[in-house]
């Protein structure tokens, strides 16, 4: 799909969790050609502090109402800014950008891992794995009970296994200490949140030799490729993350160490 | 209609809105926004001899009406840009110019020459004003020994269109524009970015890997006008000015200032059109304004 | 409760943060918003031996996270701030500094010398870097040998504390930092605005006056703490930082960098309470992070 | 009274022609010692490319509400932002601002002259001059009659001469050329309005020897006497138009030559 800018509409924008936010935005062009795993750079508009694009997870598409779903956690003036539209607002984008997940093929096992704002893309590439008749199932973490976000969407595509870090909720711990996480064979796992789950996932994957592909985050300035600043040591040399990533399989980067 | 056209040595521009070396990549990464062709120009990726990694990550830091980078001159050598790169470049109905760098004056010479023979690369911008690499680059652009002798060297191998890309983290920036005109360039452009640096409190480090960046985007603004304003007294080459230009009038600013052509740099990351929009832009400004030609105003703020 | 205090050569303050000069009046103008003495001091107004009308009109013009000035040092001369505003400031129960400015260097010995005599003004900061004005000013604080004419000069006549304000204007701040510290500065003040211009594109003007100003506001951030980060680790005595600081976040960024104390100037434009709640907010963070004092963390990025 | 800086709550923002508004907010505090002619320094949030406050002159104050009303005109970035306030939202002032004018004494004939955003300051001063005995009478000029500001509350204060410039309504030309203004006898006129019109009338009233004050909108960065960037050349030297104006007595302006 070509890459595009374009101003969406906010239809909708309501609050997940404290601090959490999904927007709702429609497009008057298809936005089905969106591949899990593609991001989008929001212009925030009238923050004074945000001069760069701010770049978010596709969270899910509703190719009914042709509508595009952010889940956004406000982590400074950019994502603020995001949380207070409303709607009839346009909100600007560059869409879509990245590589995306590789699906899985019938009959495997896959598990979905994730944590706060990182569970954003795991929604739309659990519809697609669904779609392409594989179940998902999900591990995700939060902090606390009250830092759960929603998951209804989750669970009606596929099991869901909880953890808190003080054990408010589900297992007590991180995703990597719910049970079926270790317990059960997966084929393939993806995962996004926090580095330090990310990297947790990925030692666990490469301890049991599991197709673990993450999607990072690292600070971009451009998302198209041109200023460089993305950047990931991989085993093929320094790739972007805007346009070779934001999902990596994770034997071709350089984390292994923590492994 | 207004006429766009403008002169830089012995080169035509269609208009004079130029894309900034390392914040347009090849072209191709913008050619899903906007068509490469309606530009003046555009002035790719820093390149050097040998491929190089650039500087390790965080590269860029974020600051109130700007940004800093460190990218380092990441590329992959001359060996791979004419093999991979400029077969697709040489297609652009448009002048491609490319921006050239080397740690030592052996590598500017050696890369200038390999570059003279590429048919399809009308110029090159000589770039001795990089904060992002410890050796060459803004070594050479704030010596004015060293800047003399490295211009001299170039000019000596490469017969086509030499433009010089000036650091703007020096005393006097006439200086720097005198020697290239008097080393034979055919242009000068400036800025390329201010040093900078960021700090972030929480962890108390600095923001970028390398510690100091360059700073670019609207913040500069005002700086790099004033440099330009200052070089197009100085010299009778045409002075191609940038730094901060994010639409048609910032780029007017900077014409009137006694820039012949601009660069749109930082701009293209917040909106890829941002080029041709400018272009457009000022073209509507001569119209509404009933001015015939962009020449007319270049300079313009000397003159009345 | 953290440590805020602070020693600039035989002073101490008792808290890093001072209003710096020309953004802060005498003081007075911000007494019905914030207590004085609750700042580390204020640097009054640029203060020449004879008045000064300064520049025409417009004298400003904002840009993005910026503004430009080109005041010209408009004061009423050392008479008048003998006779008429010295008094008041003998009461403020904080460091009282004056910014001292001169077309010549007999004009900076005669200014120092009459200072010297005012009790309750423990220190001068030596103006070599203004930029909006013809003679003097930043002509000696971008030429290394002036600069260390006038500092010298100015040492022998000046028994107490000497502040250096640099200009940014420069290639190389260590080296006019340096030469402070040579002459025998007790500190050094930097950065001064950065020499900047805005053009109207609508009457194809300069919109200052005199065609070039002073940049200052958060746009010039980035670069001066590059500076204060050169300059601190180039000399012994304290670099005082300033630039763009807004909030204690900003002061927080200079003192990481290396800066012993900060001035708050165009933030004050904005919020007249900025000094004291960046005091504030440094005591509030050092709390948080429970560190006992201010100077624990002076340069901490250096050392991390 | 001094000067404060405070977060007042906005309580409406109406439009009033095409490009101009009128905001009241409600303050905490005590708002009767501001004094006509007096201005406030707008803090504008959100808006990327405003830096520095936005000078607007008190266009009225309710002493019974306790609000203050601006006019603001739209003329870039800043006053744009303003114009979308809604209610609830907070406006930062930092006010009361400038000197002020000099009321009439009893008995006196008094014009106040202004147009556009420039009648902004005259509202508050009618009423101040009203209150005091004196009869107001505005002449007020507008470029045609779709630029005509409401002015029933001026009219509630006294009688309104108008012109337009192209004669779309009341007189044609501009205030100077409004009969009254010339036939009549006057002791005080009081003018606000763009550079032009505020000479002419300063012109005129010269010729006519009759005591006049003008309200200057020069530029400003802060608005307390510090910067010194809003001088005028007066007769006793660079003023500052922020702490010895506004309000000037065209006598010490330096504006003579076009007299
Ligand atoms: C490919 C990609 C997808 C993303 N998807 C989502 C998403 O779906 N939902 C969501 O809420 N966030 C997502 N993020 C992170 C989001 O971009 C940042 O939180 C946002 O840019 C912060 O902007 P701000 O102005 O609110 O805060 P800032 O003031 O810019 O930053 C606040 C803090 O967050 C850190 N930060 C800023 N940008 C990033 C980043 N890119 N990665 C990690 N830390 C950052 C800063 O260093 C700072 O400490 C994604 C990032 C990337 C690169
Ligand atoms: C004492 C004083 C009282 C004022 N009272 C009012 C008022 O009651 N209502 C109102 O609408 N406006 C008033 N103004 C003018 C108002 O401050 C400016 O229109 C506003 O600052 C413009 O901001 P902006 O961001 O919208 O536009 P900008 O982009 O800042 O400016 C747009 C254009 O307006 C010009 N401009 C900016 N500031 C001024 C200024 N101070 N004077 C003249 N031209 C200016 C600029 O040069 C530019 O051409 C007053 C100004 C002063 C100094
Ligand atoms: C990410 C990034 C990479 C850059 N790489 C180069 C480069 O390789 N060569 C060069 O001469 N300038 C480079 N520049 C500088 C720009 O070409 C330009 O001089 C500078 O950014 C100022 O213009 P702007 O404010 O419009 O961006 C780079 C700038 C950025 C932001
Ligand atoms: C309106 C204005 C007037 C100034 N006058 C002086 C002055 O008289 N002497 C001086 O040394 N610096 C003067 N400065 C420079 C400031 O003290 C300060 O160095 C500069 O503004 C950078 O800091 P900031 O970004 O925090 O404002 C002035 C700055 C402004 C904006
Ligand atoms: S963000 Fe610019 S290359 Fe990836
Ligand atoms: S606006 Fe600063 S002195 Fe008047």
């Amino acid at each position: 799909m070509k890459k595009r800018i374009e101003d969406l509409t906010v239809i909708d924008n309501s609050k997940l969790a404290e601090g959490f936010f999904v927007i709702k935005v429609s497009s008057s062009e298809d936005l089905t050609g969106i591949k899990p795993g593609q991001f989008v750079q929001a212009l925030v508009k009238e923050s004074p502090s945000t001069f760069l694009r701010r770049p978010l997870s596709v969270h899910d598409i509703n190719p009914s109402e042709n509508t595009l779903l952010l889940l956004v956690q406000i982590a400074g003036p950019g994502t603020e800014r995001l949380s207070r539209l409303i709607p009839g607002e346009k909100l600007n984008l560059i869409y879509p950008l990245g590589n995306s997940f590789t699906l899985p093929v019938q009959g495997e096992r896959v598990l979905l891992a994730g944590g706060g704002c990182g569970m954003a893309p795991l929604l739309y590439l659990a519809r697609k794995i669904s779609e392409s008749g594989v179940q998902p199932h999900f591990a995700l973490g939060f902090r606390n009970r009250s830092r759960i976000l929603t998951h209804d969407e989750f669970s009606a595509l596929g099991p869901v296994y909880l953890s808190t870090e003080d054990g408010s909720q589900g297992y007590r711990g991180f995703v990597t200490d719910i049970p079926e996480f270790s317990n059960e064979h997966w084929d393939r796992v993806y995962c996004c949140g926090p580095e330090p789950m990310m990297k947790a996932v990925a030692a666990l994957c490469r301890k049991r030799d599991i197709f673990c592909e993450v999607s990072l985050e690292n600070l971009m300035a451009c998302g198209l490729g041109i200023c460089l600043c993305c950047v990931v040591p991989t085993t093929s040399g320094n790739l972007c993350s805007c346009t070779d990533g934001p999902v990596f399989n994770i034997n071709d980067l350089k984390w292994q160490t923590s492994g | 209609m207004a006429d766009l056209r403008i002169k830089i040595g012995p080169l035509e521009l269609r208009n004079p809105v130029i894309l900034a070396s390392g914040t347009c990549g090849y072209g191709s990464e913008l050619e899903d926004f906007i068509d490469i062709s309606e530009l003046g120009g555009i002035i790719v990726k820093g390149t050097t001899l040998e491929q190089r990694e650039g500087n390790p990550y965080p590269r860029m830091a974020e600051t109130a009406s700007g940004m800093l980078n460190a990218v380092g001159l990441q590329n992959k050598g001359i060996d791979h840009f004419e093999k991979n790169i400029y077969p697709h470049l040489a297609e652009y109905k448009t002048h491609v110019i490319v921006n050239i760098n080397g740690n030592t004056i052996e590598d500017y010479v050696e890369l200038s020459r390999r570059i003279n023979s590429f048919s399809a690369i009308p110029a090159i911008e000589l770039n001795i004003s990089c904060p992002n690499v410890k050796q060459g680059g803004m070594v050479f652009g704030t010596n004015p020994a060293s800047a003399r002798e490295v211009i001299s060297a170039v000019r000596r191998v490469y017969d086509k269109t030499l433009i010089v890309k000036l650091s703007p983290n020096v005393t006097d920036i006439t200086e720097f524009a005198r020697i290239s005109q008097e080393e034979g360039a055919e242009a000068v452009s400036l800025v390329n970015t201010f040093l900078g640096m960021a700090v972030d409190i929480s962890n108390m480090r600095p923001k970028l890997s390398t510690i100091t960046g360059g700073l670019s985007g609207s913040a500069i603004k005002p700086v790099a006008l004033r440099m330009v304003w200052q070089a197009a007294r100085a010299v009778t080459i045409p002075v191609i000015g940038l730094g901060g230009i994010m639409n048609a009038e910032d780029a007017l600013e900077f014409i009137m200032a006694g820039a012949t052509a601009v660069q749109v740099g930082t701009a293209s990351f917040i909106n890829p059109r941002a080029g041709t929009e400018i272009v457009a832009g000022i073209e509507k400004f001569l119209i509404e304004k009933e001015i015939d030609s962009v020449s007319t105003i270049t300079g313009i703020i000397n003159r009345k």
